[in-house]
């Protein structure tokens, strides 16, 4: 069973070649992976979900000397997210790209971040991680640049330099843990970790690194414009993934490895970030003049609500209802990463029929683009955090758990931060469904649509139905 | 007795290497500095070589200190002429 | 016969300073390229002395690598792009 | 004596290893700082010697010390013509407004804090001085890993999967580079002097990578370092005129950069099907899948070098280059739009507006 | 008391400063990517230093084998940086 865990690189990373040395069939090869990956995906979920936690120890060394990887409920459920996200992404770009040689330089690199996705949400081993962070950040930048045009050019340069600058302070952290601790392995070092400034300076060091990848505020100018001039399947696993996994290792560190040493205060700045990303965020979607920047800034935002948990986690006690705030940070993330790449690949569409992305030319999509239009009418549901999204049931957790350890403050922030979402969210839909008679024919459902659908839906009606399996998930192995 | 030899092999080198590099900071311009160098480098070198192959008294040894050497010879020669080469064409275009 | 390879090792490093100097100080491109070549030398000579001296027969082998890029580097900066025009 | 003079040549290499990182980083000259960050380079392989890591140090000094310097020179490549000979002073842009004066000093304390911060921390590590180290595991599994150097052990065996995604890496590498334009225009043929030089320093470079290839399962060496002194090879040949260096075309091209990633997976796959762990192999059989392994990785390590040099896939010769944009200003005078840096404040969309114009179809 | 692998060590987070303050600051493109290759430098002086054991002991191989990785990583992102900030310069011509 634990071969999945191998299977999950093992197959893009394959597939990644295979496009490669083929060209002419990379469409096919790629959906054949991404259909077998995520068939993995799922299977693995399903171990997890019955067995608890598994691990792999590569060339049979004993993690240590060797490098383990791990799958807990938390890295399962992101696997599995990553796989969806992906494959819809996948199937909508088999459209997408129109020239033979524009598909035949995207699938290989496509599938090499997909490779760099697993392996990192797998790891078990810090310098394997900086790798992963490695392949994440130059494959990422890779396919931002493909846009080619000079802004998409400008943002993938500045999007790799600061990827460098954090992976650089990622691995200054992990060669002092190595120093003083004399391992690598996430779970060896977390019965060895002990307060001191050797571990407070390595974990300082690792999460600017990571806080930098994950552009939490005031570290996020670098993700609107790279995510904005992207090709809009990038745009979407950018925005719903790569950020993600640096985020997951911000959370991965904080809570599993180095939770002993970890002092209010530090939490609170980290929430304090958190809610000025929600602010700021919301605040330049609402003003920004077009579609995809909108949806980036949305993203900024979004990772805002995320750290807005960690003050609240340590707040709490460990027992049902630290767990039950932690199943509301996941399922928070979750909602948004298929809310967000729904709405990419949505957006994507409307850029394509109309030419341009211009928020307040909108007039008439609606009637145009019926299908679409509800898409980022779902994707704006799970956005605000309205029934019967995932993202409710995780504003709730966190509402509820701001009350619960008595800071109030942070509920006025998720309020002020629905509203604007609301407002920018309403404001797009607005133009949509302005009335502005066109004499074009509509577009029922095209094939490229599907995935944006499926997306948003899932974002919203799935994750609200999925909530209990997923505190499962996480309870079973924490 | 060859302990003896390899080390005054060994020091002569010493002062052709300080020698050279003395030239590349006091000399006046890049190619009176090139003269002075490529024999002083080349020669500290060879000299050093000989004295640590002297000293091991291991063939094998002996024989890639020679490459080593050689390498060195023939590259900082044609490398000189290079960049005098490429200086002199800087020169003559400005 | 160790002290001596110290403080050989000493001397050489004492020129690769020298060298560095003129590196630093240029003033021209050309002069600090051909400072690169004294050190590259040093280096090699640096290498050979460290080999016996710390009993590691390898650095005999960075030495001989050492000496092969520095011949690539100057070709490097030496080397003559062609215009687009060229063609 | 000889500690002593050890100390003393500590010092001198330490501080020749500061200075040359500060004053390749406070000119403002882009070739000058690309010339001492070599020097740098070069002072740093010989650290490694000094510190017994011979393994690095020979990738450094191939890597280092020539080859991002032939990478760097390169981009710099394209400069005004007097920069070349004379160090003319560039034009300094500094508006010393209050608001970038603060900007550089907090930078500069927070610098100085990290600096602070890692060596307390270091300081802590060393007193701590873990008994338990991955070195004596290494040691006590070095017989049965299929090599006799405990470096090379640890990359092909011990942490083989580190390795197989540090060479998915630089295929990535290599795959932006392709997507992003045609190679560039390429150097004058060699003249009689430059001829000479390739004519042996080509050869010796290929042995030297094979002997290095072959001598890394039980001495300091591997692919790596081989594959690195291969690529010196293609980019002096790059340097004398050549074209194609040597490298296929087409998707034999393919089939070398992916060679390294691929032979990895088969042999780590095969072993899985074949019922052992991904990537364990087989105690008597492991010398030669890692030679395997090694033999493609070096192969794929120097294409993706030679590949980066060039700026992109090679161009068959004589065939015009269509569709390239060759850059004529140089990235050293290249500036990011916003002038805040890194370490600005937040960027609005502004850059963001010319997309429009992607194509303008009718709504 | 091993002097080496302090000296070095202390050296590594003074390079890894420099770097980063080049990194964070520098406008031009170049310097900062040197910035930061001087910032991966230093960490890597740490790590060796670290397996340092003093003369006549075996090193630990393992930060030897991680520092080999790391400068092959640093040597592709320095390529890419430098084939998009090409890219970028044409670019900036057309407009």
């Amino acid at each position: 069973m634990s071969d999945t865990l191998i299977w999950l690189f093992a197959l893009p990373l394959t597939g990644a070649v295979a496009t490669l040395l083929l060209p002419r069939q990379a469409t096919a090869l790629a959906n054949v992976t991404a259909v077998a990956t995520t068939a993995v995906a799922a299977t693995l979920l399903h171990a997890v979900s019955r067995q608890g936690t598994l691990s792999y120890e590569i060339g049979g060394w004993s993690a240590g000397l060797g490098i383990a990887l791990r799958a807990d409920g938390l890295s399962t459920l992101l696997l599995m997210m990553t796989a969806l996200v992906v494959l819809a992404s996948s199937v909508y770009a088999s459209a997408y790209f129109s020239k033979a040689a524009e598909r035949a330089r995207f699938w290989p690199l496509w599938l090499l971040l997909w490779t760099a996705l697993n392996a990192l949400l797998l790891s078990g081993d810090l310098f394997n991680l900086y790798v992963t962070l490695e392949l994440l950040g130059l494959s990422a930048v890779a396919l931002a640049s493909l846009g080619g045009k000079l802004a998409a050019v400008q943002a993938a340069l500045r999007y790799l330099l600061v990827g460098l600058l954090g992976s650089m302070m990622f691995l200054a952290g992990v060669s002092l843990v190595y120093a003083g601790y004399g391992t690598l392995d996430l779970s060896t070092l977390a019965h060895t970790v002990e307060a001191g400034p050797l571990a407070w300076t390595a974990l300082a060091l690792m999460t600017a690194g990571l806080l930098l990848k994950t552009a939490l505020f005031p570290l996020h100018f670098w993700l609107p414009p790279a995510h904005a001039s992207a090709p809009a399947p990038v745009s979407a696993v950018l925005s719903a993934l790569v950020v993600k996994a640096a985020f997951y290792l911000v959370l991965r560190l904080w809570l599993d490895v180095f939770a002993d040493l970890l002092t209010p205060a530090a939490a609170r700045l980290l929430g304090v970030m958190g809610a000025a990303a929600i602010l700021w965020g919301s605040w330049r979607a609402l003003r920004t003049e077009r579609l995809k920047l909108l949806a980036a800034y949305s993203t900024v935002a979004q990772l805002g609500y995320l750290f807005l948990f960690f003050p609240i986690l340590l707040a709490m006690p460990p027992g049902p209802a630290r767990d039950a705030a932690l199943g509301g940070l996941v399922i928070l993330a979750l909602t948004h990463g298929f809310a967000k790449a729904g709405l990419f690949l949505a957006i994507g569409i409307i850029q394509q029929r109309c030419g341009h992305d211009r928020i307040c030319e909108l007039d008439g999509t609606a009637q145009r683009l019926p299908a679409t239009t509800f898409a980022i009418a779902l994707g704006g549901v799970a956005l605000i955090g309205l029934p019967p999204s995932g993202a409710f049931l995780g504003k709730w957790q966190l509402i509820g758990g701001a009350f619960a350890t008595g800071q109030w403050l942070w509920v006025l922030v998720i309020i002020a931060g629905s509203l604007l979402a609301a407002a920018y969210i309403f404001r797009v839909l607005g133009h949509a469904f302005g009335n502005r008679a066109y004499p074009q024919s509509t577009v029922t459902v095209a094939r490229e649509e599907w995935p944006a659908l499926v997306l948003t839906g899932t974002a919203v009606i799935g994750l609200g139905l999925a909530g209990a399996p997923v505190w499962q998930l996480l309870g079973s192995n924490a | 007795m060859i302990e003896v030899m390899s080390s005054l092999l060994i020091v002569s080198g010493l002062g052709f290497y300080l020698a050279g590099s003395i030239g590349l900071l006091r000399l006046p311009d890049l190619y009176s500095r090139l003269h002075a160098l490529t024999k002083a480098d080349n020669l500290g070198l060879g000299l050093l070589t000989a004295g640590l192959g002297l000293y091991t008294q291991d063939l094998l040894i002996a024989l890639k200190l020679v490459l080593i050497w050689l390498a060195v010879l023939a590259a900082s020669a044609a490398s000189a002429h290079l960049i005098a080469q490429h200086a002199r064409r800087r020169e003559t275009q400005s | 016969m160790s002290e001596l390879l110290a403080v050989s090792a000493l001397a050489l490093i004492l020129s690769l300073f020298l060298g560095l100097l003129r590196v630093v100080r240029g003033p021209g491109a050309g002069d600090r390229m051909l400072a690169m070549q004294l050190i590259g030398t040093t280096g090699v000579g640096l290498l050979l002395l460290l080999s016996l001296l710390l009993d590691q027969t390898a650095l005999i082998d960075v030495a001989l690598i050492l000496a092969l890029l520095a011949a690539v580097a100057a070709a490097a900066f030496t080397g003559e792009e062609l215009e687009t025009g060229d063609d | 004596m000889t500690t002593s003079a050890m100390l003393i040549l500590d010092i001198l290499m330490v501080l020749s290893l500061l200075s040359l990182a500060a004053a390749a980083l406070a000119t403002s000259d882009a070739r000058r700082s690309v010339i001492l960050f070599m020097a740098f380079g070069l002072v740093l392989a010989l650290a490694w010697a000094r510190l017994q890591a011979p393994d690095v140090a020979l990738a450094e000094a191939a890597i280092g010390a020539g080859l991002s310097g032939a990478l760097l020179l390169a981009a710099v490549g394209d400069q005004p013509r007097r920069a070349l000979t004379g160090d003319t002073k560039p034009v300094h842009h500094h508006d010393h407004s209050n608001l970038k004066l603060m900007l550089e000093w907090t930078v500069t304390l927070l610098c100085i804090a990290v600096a602070g911060a890692l060596a307390w921390a270091l300081a802590q590590a060393f007193e701590r001085a873990p008994q338990a180290t991955l070195a004596q595991a290494v040691s006590e599994n070095l017989a049965t890993s299929g090599v006799s150097n405990p470096v090379t052990a640890v990359l092909l065996n011990f942490r083989a999967y580190d390795t197989l995604l540090e060479l998915a890496v630089l295929l990535t590498a290599v795959l932006g580079i392709f997507a992003l334009g045609p190679a560039r225009p390429g150097y004058r043929t060699a003249g009689p002097v430059f001829g000479g030089l390739v004519r042996w320093l080509v050869p010796v470079l290929i042995l030297a990578a094979a002997y290095l290839l072959w001598v890394g399962a039980h001495a300091p060496g591997g692919a790596f370092q081989a594959g690195a002194t291969l690529a010196a090879a293609g980019v002096v040949l790059r340097l004398a005129g050549q074209r194609t260096v040597g490298l296929p075309q087409g998707p034999t091209l393919h089939l070398v950069i992916a060679a390294g990633v691929g032979t990895f997976l088969l042999v780590g796959l095969s072993l899985l099907v074949l019922g052992r762990p991904f990537l364990g192999y087989p105690p008597a059989w492991a010398g030669g899948l890692i030679l395997l392994i090694e033999t493609a990785a070096m192969l794929a390590i120097a294409a993706t070098l030679v590949l980066a040099f060039l700026g992109g896939r090679p161009q068959p010769p004589r065939v015009n280059v269509t569709g390239g944009k060759p850059p004529a200003a140089s990235i050293s005078t290249l500036r990011p739009r916003s002038r805040e840096g890194l370490s600005g404040a937040d960027v609005p969309g502004a850059e963001s507006h010319k997309h429009f114009s992607e194509e303008n179809r009718q709504c | 008391m091993l002097t080496a692998h302090w000296l070095y060590g202390i050296t590594g987070c003074l390079v890894v400063a420099l770097g980063l303050r080049t990194a964070l600051l520098h406008a031009l493109l170049l310097h900062r990517l040197i910035g930061i290759n001087v910032m991966g430098a230093g960490v890597f002086l740490m790590l060796i230093a670290v397996a340092y054991r003093g003369p006549g002991v075996a090193p630990d191989p393992v930060p030897h084998a991680l520092v080999l990785t790391g400068i092959v990583v640093a040597v592709s992102a320095t390529a890419l940086a430098l084939a998009l900030a090409r890219r970028l310069t044409a670019e900036q011509d057309d407009e």
